[in-house]
């Protein structure tokens, strides 16, 4: 019985990660309907910034963190000048494949800046999990699902309680109307960016921190995992995206435990593809063409 | 009167294709001036380059000593010229309250946007039984009402309507037109583009005919034959 | 001609019939993350067939690319109604886990005595059909070229044809197309086996170019390579994805000038290319400029 | 181009005449320069050491292969029989495909997985 309890806490905790990364690509999708592949690599670059600062000066978690975040803030507004701005009005293949494009730069800087191919990063909390009526908690874990839970309290108050919620839920549900209300649509679009990059800085910093470890494989993996939530969330749809991910989270937690690392994700891209193929509602109601 | 609007030689293109092909025409202060023309004749086109929605080519736009040609949507906006445009463009997911206050966006003061809220109540009751509702799920009327009333809520001197009568019901289109009247009662400048010729004449004091994108009448309502205007209006004058 | 530069251009002859796959969905409208899964299929099933069954070469590429071609029509079958990022997204979920369905395939037989086959993860050594028949390296690149020269014939018959025409009219605007009588589904799921049967061509030359192949060989990342190698070099013809692949490949890794910046320098050109040229450098306006200059 | 045409019609004749495979052991130490490894590879066929083979050592990156490929260098004989050295150059660390290619009295490919990091090359077992 305790494995249940154990698996799901530990699919909780994973899902939050996963939540963190799907609301990031959730709000650049909802603002400018495309998809940015340089959301995982921008976060790889925060993270190994970091790295690169705890290795040849030494900071404190805190430091780290600020450095991650601020890393992928600057990567993502790097990312939005040359791949999303030129292409506003313009396909949507295009800026994706742009976008791709940018994830090489970022990988291959990553691996000249830190040759080696796994670097340690530092836990919040070296000591031995917690534990309580039998259940094991890291405290990176612990972290990772409040991180969550205030992530999505303060995107909630972003998005009901301030102008820049009403600007921005306007420019998702219907972007020429916004501009004729009088929102400036493309600071909307660079102020969304930069909030998607620091809740995505955030992830990372929370992954790597669990990890204890970064490799230049971090950029694919959070890019796969935030693209795989979001679609299991419904594209385009914040709530879905923070549903989406603890589905996953726990997706994988469970089958991890029945069947093994390779099945549990085999299992979950099934999932996806079966959903996806069954076009079920509250996927596919955003058209995403 | 002084004109509030002066449009002069706009051109504005779509690619190569030139929808508006030198455009001169002005809207007098506090009056309800009126856009007639066959369809694809740039009437659309016009209204969304005055609103900064494209950019015009050529050609000035002068508003309030300006010439606000080819400024980003949001500062015309700001300086006081709001569309509701053609087919309406609700915040569908929104309710009718978030709309309001996003057509309020740029108005920093809560207790403004409070007032100005109710005063959309008043003008526009049935909105406000529908408060919580989201805009999506509004009639065709109800929706038509809702971006006119978020129009207003940026408190602009002058009011762009793009066809604000399309696909409504006639006792709707009749509601639509005493709305426009009252607003004209109270004040505003309105720039209308109609296709119901019949029912725009009536409330206009002026009116232009667009063909081809360029301006080919200009008069006031009794002017011209009003089976002429409509003959015009919908089948060009082209003698073909 | 030495080694570097055959090695060279067998690889852009072997990663062209992966672009070109992916520009054939393209056109058709769809947008696959997942064309590597069939370029592995190829692979695994040409390799096996040669080493374990001694098949010969040609007799196992035609039967890989029948198995690609019915794999792609399978996987089509059930998505090819979604539109945009919901294919994608359907391609790349389907692909990776044809990925890990490669990592838990073992299977073995004894050949002269050792075990020949696809073994897990350790991947599927073994594949010399090629150096068992004594083919050198230039004529491998020959067959390669011969085979890219056939498939480019046939993209070009296609385009001039009625077929073409229906095929980009599908992708451009699947409802104007079903209202003038084209079974858009049909069109879009031939085009998809087609695609399939390319990529597996692809993959089987590879597979014994390689002698060696596995799983990791065929993942997420070769499937996006394929599909921005069609955007870059432009959606107007069929020479367009092989521009892109010559563009990465040949241009930045022969020249070896950017030795270790490659990708940086690579990425960069590709943004700032797409932000000139959306539709990649020989787009559908440039083709028929080009047309009507020289015809 | 006979010989290609030659090589046509005996491609379609059926058999599995897959000659002896050669065998290689590759072990690698870092230089002093980053990424270029000094490596000795011991070659051997059915059990007796190859000799006077020309060997080439290129290596590629397990994920897209096609993409990034290292130049590859020729191996030089090294005093013992069926021995040879070469000093590839690899610009990055981490997980490669050394490929090694023979010609000579033998034609074939040997694909062997190793992991190079600041001290050497260690293979791979995945």
């Amino acid at each position: 019985m305790t494995d249940l309890a154990q698996n799901t806490l530990d699919g909780l905790f994973l899902g939050s990660s996963y939540a963190l990364l799907a609301l990031g690509f959730t709000l650049i999708f909802g603002v400018l309907r495309r998809v940015n592949l340089s959301f995982g690599p921008a976060i790889m670059f925060g993270c190994y910034a970091a790295t690169w600062v705890n290795l040849n000066f030494g900071v404190g978690l805190m430091a780290l963190a600020l450095i991650t975040v601020a890393g992928a803030v600057l990567a993502g507004a790097y990312v939005e000048r040359l791949c999303f701005a030129p292409h506003r009005n313009g396909s949507p293949i295009a800026a994706m494949v742009a976008s791709f494009a940018l994830w090489m730069q970022f990988e291959e800087l990553a691996t000249i800046a830190l040759p080696r191919h796994i670097y340690d990063f530092p836990p919040l909390h070296g000591g031995t999990p917690l534990e309580f009526g039998g259940l094991m908690l890291r405290v990176e874990s612990l972290v990772m699902l409040l991180a969550a839970i205030v992530m999505c309290a303060v995107l909630w108050g972003i998005l009901y309680r301030t102008r820049f919620g009403v600007a921005l839920r306007a420019v998702i549900d219907q972007p020429q109307a916004a501009q004729l209300a009088g929102i400036d649509v493309p600071r909307v679009f660079v102020l969304t960016f930069a909030l998607a990059s620091a809740i995505g800085g955030l992830a990372g910093f929370l992954i790597a921190a669990s990890h204890e470890q970064v490799t230049p494989m971090l950029g694919m993996w959070s890019t796969l995992k935030g693209l795989l939530a979001m679609m299991l969330g419904g594209l385009g749809s914040l709530p879905g995206a923070v549903l989406g991910g603890l589905a996953l989270g726990l997706l994988e937690a469970h089958s991890q435990w029945f069947l093994g690392p390779q099945y549990r994700d085999l299992l979950a891209y099934l999932l996806l593809f079966v959903l996806l193929a069954a076009r079920v509602p509250w996927m596919t109601t955003r058209s995403a063409s | 009167m002084s004109a509030l609007l002066e449009i002069r030689d706009l051109v504005t293109a779509y690619g190569k294709i030139e929808a508006l092909k030198g455009v001169t025409l002005e809207v007098q202060q506090e009056s309800i001036t009126c856009l007639l023309g066959p369809n694809g004749a740039g009437k659309t086109t016009l209204m969304m380059s005055i609103a900064g929605i494209l950019k015009p080519r050529q050609g000035a736009i002068q508003f309030g000593g300006e010439n606000i040609a080819g400024r980003p949507p949001h500062a015309i906006v700001a300086k006081g010229i709001a569309l509701v445009p053609e087919n309406r463009l609700v915040f569908p997911t929104m309710t009718v309250l978030e709309n309001l206050q996003a057509g309020a966006y740029q108005q920093g003061d809560k207790k403004t946007i409070a007032e100005d809220i109710d005063r959309m109540f008043v003008r526009f009751p049935r909105l406000k039984e529908r408060i919580e509702q989201q805009a999506g799920t509004l009639s065709g009327g109800e929706q038509q009402m809702l971006a006119v009333a978020r129009a207003l809520m940026s408190r602009p001197k002058l009011l762009l309507m793009d066809e604000p009568s399309l696909g409504l019901a006639p006792l709707v289109v009749e509601e639509i037109f005493r709305i426009v009247t009252d607003l004209h009662r109270d004040g505003t400048t309105i720039f209308l583009v109609e296709q119901n010729a019949h029912m725009a004449l009536k409330v206009a004091q002026h009116f232009y005919l667009m063909e081809q994108g360029k301006v080919s009448f200009s008069g006031t309502p009794g002017a011209l034959a009003e089976d002429e205007v409509i003959r015009r209006a919908y089948l060009g004058s082209s003698k073909t | 001609m030495d080694d570097y530069a055959i090695g060279v251009l067998t690889n852009i002859g072997l990663i062209s019939f992966l672009a070109l796959s992916a520009y054939l969905l393209l056109i058709a409208g769809e947008m696959s993350f997942g064309q590597q899964a069939f370029f592995g299929v190829g692979a695994y099933a040409g390799g096996m067939l040669t080493s374990m069954y001694g098949w010969p070469l040609p007799l196992a590429a035609l039967a890989a690319m029948a198995l690609g071609a019915l794999a792609q029509f399978l996987v089509g079958l059930p998505t090819l109604r979604l539109r945009g990022l919901y294919f994608a997204m359907a391609t790349l979920a389907a692909a990776e886990m044809a990925r890990i369905l490669f990592e838990l395939f073992h299977f073995q037989r004894q050949v002269e005595g050792e075990p020949v086959g696809p073994d897990g993860s350790q991947g599927f050594r073994g594949i010399r059909w090629v150096f068992a028949h004594g083919v050198e390296p230039l004529e491998y690149m020959g067959i390669i070229y011969a085979m890219l020269a056939l498939a480019l014939a046939a993209f070009l018959l296609v385009e001039r044809s009625r077929l073409g025409a229906t095929l980009r009219g599908v992708g451009e605007d699947p409802q104007l197309a079903a209202s003038l009588g084209v079974d858009v589904n049909r069109v879009k799921l031939g085009a998809a086996a087609a695609a399939g049967a390319l990529a597996a061509l692809g993959g089987v030359l590879y597979a014994h170019h390689n002698t060696y192949i596995e799983p990791r060989n065929f993942d997420l990342m070769l499937g996006v390579h394929s599909l921005a190698y069609a955007l870059i070099g432009g959606l107007g013809t069929a020479l367009g994805p092989l521009l892109g692949v010559v563009l990465d490949i040949g241009a930045l890794e022969g020249s070896r000038i950017f030795h270790g910046y490659r990708m940086i320098v690579f990425g960069g050109l590709v943004a700032l290319l797409l932000v000139w040229r959306p539709r990649g450098l020989l787009d559908e306006r440039s083709v028929q400029w080009l047309k009507r200059r020289f015809s | 181009m006979a010989k290609t045409t030659f090589f046509l019609i005996l491609s379609l004749l059926p058999g599995l005449a897959l000659a002896q495979a050669p065998k290689a052991d590759f072990s690698c130490k870092a230089t002093r320069t980053d990424f270029i490894f000094d490596c000795t590879i011991r070659l051997s066929r059915g059990g007796k050491p190859l000799e006077g083979a020309t060997v080439t050592v290129g290596a590629d990156m397990p994920s897209m292969p096609m993409a990034h490929t290292v130049k590859p260098v020729k191996a030089q004989p090294a005093q013992a029989p069926g021995e040879y050295r070469a000093q590839p150059d690899l610009e990055m660390l981490g997980v490669w495909a050394v490929k090694l290619r023979l010609a000579g009295p033998v034609r074939d490919q040997l694909i062997l997985h190793y992991e190079f990091d600041s001290k050497g090359a260690t293979p791979v077992r995945r």
